[in-house]
């Protein structure tokens, strides 16, 4: 196989122990194959910066695969260094690649971590003894409402009257309002925990310090809090990265599009911590075997929205890969919260 | 809402001005020492940042959380020192090197700090006030961090030591009229950069309450500001360091108030609480300052900038 | 062997300065300077602005070290290397300018300056002290007031009361006078004198004013361009020839002969500036100014006298625009005037601050530039809305030579000129052209009289040319000297009003001090030596 | 020519220096020092495209120097560019919603909505400071926070285009208004309009009767009132240039990069003009070489990374040492290196002068 340059290009710090972690762990899994040279920036912003980096990358290191995997590099920066740099393949985190729209060298790639958050709210529901639980989240965005959304319809199959409380810290890294809605959310009687914000060390750790459980995300973060730490969502983006790496290499045409749940191994499990009871696990385990088998659907009316409204009517069933679900602006009955 | 809810939304705000409010303090407390001495650190949030990274690498490399803590001391202190003796030179402006301090600052903290993003390093035990209480919330806010009963000593130890103490004066002198300390034979960039110093060591003890107690974990997003914050709160505070002390409570309690009011399900608008201190801030200086008039409490030399 | 260490001598102090010489850069301001100063007695030093008699008290005072040269002091030679130095061997100087913490008590200023301040203080045994201290000195000051809440005067006694708190065994005073009225100098000096007669201390005095040398000193030096051209017994000399010493030329001397302001009818002229009841806010948030009114006729002088800080300051600033004025009215030529640029230009309203580098000028801007700053919006020095800056440069050459000032040249900044010769630039600005209404306020603090005679005569200048003039002064003799008409301000407003041809020394210093207290008892040998520096 | 030498000295001096004290750095970190500046130089300047790589990063920091280097010269410091910039940037975005142009009227007509809109911000640091005597450091500190927490807000809320899913953000601009490269490259002419308003502003400041009157203003606003010059209207005209510069930013980043308002556009631009405008001495002239050098070490530090593996950090150590070296060169200037010795010893006497202490903004 003929060598090859990829970059990637990160938002934050590699070691976050979040999202930039899990990228960063397929990027270094990738270092690893032969013939396989990876070239690396962290900390870049969403600005013209990021374009210089892509660009930089193609045009001095020779880069031909290209990762930029942070939200806000997709449109306009990608697309604008895509354009230029037509031979050149780009693979972005969490876009929606559009037939048409979007050039051909470029492509999008993400996973149904969604059913990683239902499980989490599976065992989180078991574990819960207040019925309360909490999620601490960035801003308000489908990605975020769709996690929620999974967590809490999770949490109230097991309990039915759970009730999720969301709190929005207005941005994807800010250590003292993680830590602060976890606190807040303590006091008023959530006991387990998760979030979807780029690190959540501080909210495991800040939760585990109060005595309360919590499910990860992004990465595994058992390590931080071993007795707290139930379970948690993760990335396995070595899955994607490959796939975009072989077509790459072989000339196959770049594939644009492409997503997957635990069925297609782009998301996982974390291993269950010691608190979780064997029911939690029993029945978790029976839902991703359905996930795993395709079988199961999340999202599916009837399904009431927070409001009281129709989020979905009945009869009405998204698959996973359904356009529709990455559009998500509601939070579902249950969730404590506002969606903006 | 319940009362419990309310009980826990008070505990909630009371506790969280405790927690986010530690920091405030110390920065606050540090920069009206520095600007008591008449120079201005608009470089606090780069010791800030500094000291929350040295006070962590301490505590980790050394297992003992009063280690780190003296690191993130002598941190503070070693970069304020350079802002001292920086501003000492002539035609060198106090808030340009306070800039350039807070990047070169953050800049050796973010990069000395790689190896410190993921370990978990020893914490300062907290000292539990709240016992007395059934309810959780009041008992998790009165988890008091060791560090802001001895801030709070602090504040009334300037209070009482700017205007009894040999060096309280000196430091006042020297930032009332340059022209009256040297005149007398002091030398008043030596009391600077001391003041510069002794305000370098006290934000770095902001720094190490966050690394160290809350949220008790190094990243490069650790401070949101609160370094170059202080400047506003110690005039804010008017020069007091008791004054400080409510500057930073006030701050704390506001940075705490978005999350609490979402808690309990009162979710619009939170960017608009976000700024809540910010504005209040304005306001107060708004209501408090007088056209053509110095601020009262001002250093002279300050206010004749 | 061991040598017995001389016990810390006391009492008043001989000063002796040998051949001593300082530079600042290529500069020389002291060149071989031998001063002799007697134990016990006053010792004036007099000179022209820049001559180096504050570079030669600094240096005494530790300040400045000289490049050559020796200070010896009761016969011995010293090495005296920073104030500290000067204050361990007794030296105690009152700086040109205040040395105060404005915003710190009377008491932190007075224990601060009193050496060895304990590292804790106990302030219940500190006060007690000063109090002590004070009731042995005759000045009376509220230990809780700040000095950014004093009067000029007490703030000058506040500085002399650091210097006596120390017991001095020589007391240096720079200008002491300068911001004082005549009473307040008079009580001063006269207890500094008495000091010095007691054996507590030599005094060595700065001034410029020949009424407090003859009065008030036993010897006189005056120094010239930084060299020692004159020393002798106050007793054997006269103003007239300390004058000549002073400026090197029997001519000047003449120069300063003082006539008496001539008994100008009044004018029946519509009044050129009117003051109506007008209202000013001062610094501390009270009424400085309180419906004042007053009237300048064209080609009059009105004299403003008063006590400094009873609203002279604010009444100025309001009047040239720099306070706002909350109540009343003001109106040049009959127009209502807010001292905005047009109605500047169109009125014709000129005005010559007191500190002329911190009210009229740009310390970083050039002399040029300066020079233009009433007029630079109008041709010729701006011609299609762009500044034609060769024309400023050419009309500012023109007044430097017209007006002797002493600069690198027009493109030197303004901060590198010294005080006097900012004051003469800002002199030719604001005396250019035609002038209806000229607001002045001491225009001649700390000149040397050369200077105050020129500026004088231009002000003048601007009556004769039919001007209305409204001179504010601290000094009385000024006033008396120049002024067609006199009022006295206290408390913001015009207490008294007299022509000057019927005014009395006494009188208009009885209205000063507010009108309550008796005349100040007037120096008859004084007011003589006076007359005699007239004749 | 020669003069402008004499001053460049100096600050070139401290980058060399700078580079020295780097050098050791990344030797501790077991990097090649030699290797570390050949990048450096290459990234930043070594061809065609380390230049445009510059260039296109030092576009929007000219002009939010401008926004602290214009009230400068009137006499206040002004640090909360990154306020006026990221409205200036949202006004940008909603006023393409609703002004009916198109084409280059279109795009002036963003521009300048997005200028107003800084002017506007900090204009009302001027007016608290004139009128209510607020330090107006402190108030624009303040307000760049309140102006961030108003843009997330409005962006993620009333102003929010419901189809920008992910990363909330104002409608996208319409193709036709948007901004594009000078002459195919990737420099964009924002770069042309921060060139421009540093030349402006350098004229304005010179050469016209109000701008002069400005630096009259902050010389000594008491020497302005003496003189009749209108100082707090002028002292607003400042703050307004000054705003508008960064508001003008925003609207640039809005038009020719970011093509719509979001989180995005708040990336510090407003606090590193700071540093430019301190490290250009106020001087709109100086704005620019020193902003192409902050662009410069932000592209190099880009390369340093990809090349020798050095932490993303290590750029803004290099930055920091930099400028704290440059302005403290400034302490050199013009001294008197035996006065300089003698003071060493000698503990200075009052000084009528107080520009030396070099406090005067
Ligand atoms: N701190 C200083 N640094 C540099 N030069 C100074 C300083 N202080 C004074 N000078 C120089 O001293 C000169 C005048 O100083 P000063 O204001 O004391 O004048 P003066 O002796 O009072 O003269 P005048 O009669 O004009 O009032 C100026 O030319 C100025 O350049
Ligand atoms: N710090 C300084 N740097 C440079 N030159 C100085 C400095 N101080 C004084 N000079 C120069 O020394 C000369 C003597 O100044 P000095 O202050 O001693 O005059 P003076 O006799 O006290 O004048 P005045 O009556 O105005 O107080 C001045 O003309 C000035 O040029
Ligand atoms: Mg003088
Ligand atoms: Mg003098």
């Amino acid at each position: 196989q003929k060598p090859i340059t990829v970059g990637v290009i990160y938002v934050g710090p590699r070691d976050d122990y979040g999202y930039n972690q899990a990228q960063a762990e397929a990027a270094a899994a990738l270092k690893k194959l032969p013939g396989v040279k990876v070239v690396e920036e962290e900390n870049v912003p969403e600005t013209a910066a990021v374009q210089k980096t892509m660009t930089g990358m193609i045009a001095q290191d020779g880069a031909t695969l290209v990762f930029p995997t942070s939200f806000g590099y997709f449109d306009p920066h990608m697309l604008a260094v895509a354009a230029k740099y037509p031979d050149v393949r780009f693979a972005h985190c969490g876009g929606m690649w559009t037939e048409g729209k979007h050039p051909k060298n470029t492509a999008s790639y993400f996973g149904y971590i969604d059913e990683c958050q239902y499980l989490n709210g599976v065992v989180a529901g078991h574990m819960s003894k207040s019925g309360k639980l909490g999620f601490v989240a960035a801003k308000p965005i489908p990605q975020v409402l769709r996690n929620i959304n999974a967590f809490t319809m999770g949490a109230r199959s097991v309990h039915p009257n759970l009730t999720t409380q969301v709190i929005f810290t207005g941005d994807w890294s800010m250590p003292v309002k993680e830590a602060e809605a976890t606190n807040s959310l303590a006091d008023q009687g959530v006991d387990v925990f998760t979030m979807h914000v780029d690190g959540p060390k501080v909210i495991v750790e800040t939760a585990a310090k109060r005595g309360k459980m919590v499910c990860g995300y992004h990465a595994s973060q058992a390590k931080l809090a071993p007795q707290a730490y139930l379970t948690g969502a993760e990335w396995n983006w070595l899955t994607a990265y490959t796939t975009f790496l072989d077509a790459a290499r072989s000339g196959k045409p770049h594939p644009n599009f492409i997503r997957g749940g635990l069925k297609e191994g782009y998301v996982k499990m974390s291993p269950y911590g010691p608190a979780v009871s064997d029911a939690a696990k029993k029945q978790a385990d029976g839902i991703k075997a359905q996930m795993v088998a395709g079988t199961f659907d999340i999202f599916k009316g009837p399904l009431k929205d927070n409001k009281g409204g129709v989020a979905i009517p009945a009869g009405k069933v998204y698959k996973q890969t359904d356009i529709e679900l990455e559009k998500m602006n509601y939070l579902v009955e249950g969730v404590v919260g506002s969606a903006g | 809402m319940t009362a419990d809810q309310l009980l826990a939304l008070v505990a909630g705000i009371l506790g969280g001005a405790l927690r986010v409010g530690a920091p405030f303090l110390f920065v606050s407390l540090g920069e009206c020492i520095t600007e008591k001495a008449g120079r201005i650190n608009l470089g606090l949030e780069g010791v800030l940042v500094l000291s929350a990274m040295c006070g962590f690498g301490g505590s980790y490399l050394t297992g003992s959380v009063w280690l780190g803590v003296l690191c993130a001391v002598l941190a503070g202190g070693a970069l304020a020192a350079l802002h001292g003796v920086l501003c000492s030179l002539p035609r060198v402006n106090d808030v340009a090197t306070g800039i350039a301090l807070m990047l070169l600052g953050t800049g050796l903290a973010f990069y000395l700090g790689k190896p410190l993003i993921q370990p978990q390093a020893p914490q300062l035990p907290p000292i539990e006030l709240g016992n007395w209480s059934s309810s959780p919330a009041v008992k998790a806010a009165l988890q008091i961090n060791p560090l802001v009963p001895l801030g709070l000593l602090l504040a009334v130890a300037l209070w009482w030591g700017f205007a009894n103490t040999r060096a309280g004066l000196l430091v006042r002198m020297a930032g009332d009229s340059a022209q009256a300390a040297r005149a007398l034979g002091y030398s008043v960039p030596a009391i600077r950069i001391a003041a510069t110093i002794a305000g370098g060591m006290v934000a770095g003890l902001g720094g190490a309450c966050l690394t160290l107690f809350y949220p008790g974990s190094w990243n490069e997003g650790i401070s949101s500001g609160q370094g170059l914050i202080a400047v506003a709160l110690v005039i804010f505070a008017r020069w007091s360091p008791l004054r400080c002390v409510g500057a930073a409570l006030l701050f704390g309690g506001a940075g705490a108030l978005g999350p609490a009011l979402q808690a309990i399900g009162i979710g619009w608008g939170y960017h608009l609480f976000n700024i809540v201190p910010y504005v209040l801030t304005l306001l107060i200086l708004v209501l408090s300052c007088k056209p053509g008039q110095l601020a009262a409490g001002a250093p002279g030399e300050f206010s004749a900038r | 062997m061991r040598v017995d260490p001389l016990p810390p001598p006391t009492g008043a102090m001989a000063l002796e300065t040998y051949e001593l010489t300082k530079r600042f850069g290529s500069f020389t301001a002291l060149d071989g300077v031998s001063l002799k100063v007697a134990p016990g007695s006053v010792h004036a030093l007099l000179g022209e602005n820049g001559a180096g008699k504050s570079t030669l008290v600094k240096c005494i005072a530790g300040f400045h070290r000289a490049e050559h040269g020796s200070i010896v002091t009761d016969g011995r030679e010293q090495d005296i290397a920073n104030p500290v130095v000067a204050r361990g061997l007794g030296i105690g100087m009152v700086y040109q300018h205040f040395t105060l913490a404005p915003g710190m008590t009377v008491a932190e200023n007075l224990l601060l300056a009193g050496g060895a301040v304990p590292g804790v203080i106990a302030w219940r045994r500190q006060r007690e002290a000063l109090e002590s201290f004070l009731a042995t000195t005759p000045f009376r000051l509220d230990l809780d007031a700040r000095p950014i809440a004093l009067a000029a005067g007490e703030k000058q006694k506040l500085e002399l009361l650091k210097q006596l708190y120390l017991k001095p065994r020589l007391l240096i005073l720079d200008e002491p006078t300068s911001v004082l009225t005549p009473q307040e100098a008079d009580e001063v000096l006269g207890h500094v004198r008495a000091f010095a007669r007691a054996g507590l201390c030599t005094v060595l005095i700065i001034t410029h004013k020949f009424r407090e040398v003859m009065a008030y000193a036993d010897d006189v030096t005056v120094l010239r361009r930084g060299r020692q051209v004159h020393q002798c017994a106050v007793r054997d000399t006269d103003p007239p020839r300390l004058a000549q010493a002073m400026v090197g030329d029997a001519q000047v001397a003449q120069a300063d002969v003082r006539p008496r302001a001539p008994c100008r009818p009044a004018v029946a002229a519509r009044p050129a500036l009117e003051v109506d009841a007008l209202d000013v806010m001062g610094d501390r948030g009270t009424l400085a100014v309180r419906g004042l009114s007053l009237a300048v006729r064209p080609g009059e002088i009105l004299g403003l006298a008063g006590v400094s800080g009873n609203g002279q300051r604010e009444l100025v600033e309001a009047l040239v625009g720099q306070r706002e004025r909350a109540g009343g009215r003001v109106r040049v030529r009959g127009e209502p005037y807010a001292a905005r640029r047009g109605e500047n230009h169109r009125l014709q309203v000129r005005s010559l601050p007191e500190e002329p580098l911190r009210n009229a000028c740009v310390g970083d801007l050039s002399v040029a530039e300066n020079m233009a700053l009433r007029d630079f919006d109008r041709a010729p020095l701006a011609a299609a809305g762009v500044l034609h800056f060769s024309r400023w440069r050419e009309r500012a050459r023109e007044w430097i030579t017209a007006y002797g000032i002493k600069t690198r040249g027009e493109d030197a900044p303004m901060r590198s000129l010294s005080g006097g010769n900012v004051q003469r630039a800002v002199l030719a600005r604001e005396l250019a052209g035609e002038i209806s209404v000229l607001i002045a306020a001491n225009p001649v603090f700390g000149l040397d009289f050369a200077a105050v005679a020129e500026i004088h005569a231009r002000i003048r200048g601007v009556r004769e040319r039919g001007g209305a003039v409204l001179l504010i002064s601290e000094d009385l003799d000024e006033l008396l000297e120049l002024a067609d008409r006199i009022a006295v301000m206290s408390e913001g407003r015009i207490a008294y009003e007299c022509d000057a041809a019927s005014a009395e020394r006494q009188v208009l210093g009885a209205h000063m001090g507010g009108g309550h207290h008796a005349p100040a008892a007037a120096l008859p040998q004084v007011v003589e030596q006076e007359e005699e520096v007239a004749a | 020519m020669r003069s402008v030498l004499q001053q460049a000295a100096l600050p070139v001096a401290a980058i060399l220096a700078a580079l020295v004290l780097f050098g050791g750095f990344v030797a501790f970190a077991g990097a090649s020092p030699v290797e570390a500046w050949v990048i450096l130089f290459k990234g930043a300047f070594g061809d065609w495209f380390s230049w445009q790589n510059t260039l296109q990063r030092a576009a929007p920091l000219m002009l939010t120097a401008l926004c602290v280097a214009i009230p400068a010269r009137a006499g206040l410091v002004i640090i909360g560019g990154e306020g006026a910039l990221v409205l200036g940037g949202l006004a940008a975005a909603a006023s393409a919603q609703v002004l009916p142009f198109t084409g280059w009227t279109g795009t002036v007509a963003v521009c300048v909505a997005g200028a107003l809109a800084g002017a506007a911000w900090i204009a009302l640091a001027g007016w608290l400071r004139q009128w209510r005597g607020v330090n107006e450091t402190i108030s624009s500190l303040l307000l760049a926070y309140v102006a961030i927490g108003l843009f997330k807000h409005l962006v993620e809320g009333p102003l929010r285009d419901p189809a920008s899913l992910n990363k909330p953000s104002t409608h996208a601009l319409a193709e036709s208004l948007r901004i594009g490269g000078i002459a195919g490259s990737d420099v964009h002419w924002g770069l042309v309009l921060g060139v421009l308003a540093c030349l402006a502003a350098a004229v304005w400041l010179r050469w016209l009767p109000s701008g002069f009157a400005t630096r009259v203003v902050g010389g000594n606003p008491r020497a302005a009132q003496l003189v009749g010059l209108p100082a707090a209207g002028l002292i607003l005209l400042a703050c307004a240039l000054g705003g508008g510069a960064a508001g003008l930013a925003g609207a640039v980043e809005v038009a020719a990069v970011h093509t719509s308002a979001n989180a995005s556009l708040i990336a510090g631009y407003g606090y590193a003009g700071i540093l430019v405008a301190f490290i250009a001495r106020q001087e709109p002239l100086a704005v620019i070489p020193v902003a192409i050098l902050f662009g410069g070490f932000g592209a190099a530090g880009s390369l340093l990374q990809r090349r020798l593996g050095l932490p993303d950090a290590s750029v803004l150590v290099l930055q920091g040492i930099a400028f704290v070296l440059i302005l403290a060169s400034e302490a050199l200037r013009d001294v008197d290196w035996k006065a300089l010795w003698a003071r060493l010893f000698v503990i200075p006497g009052p000084t009528r002068d107080p520009s030396w202490r070099g406090k005067s903004a």
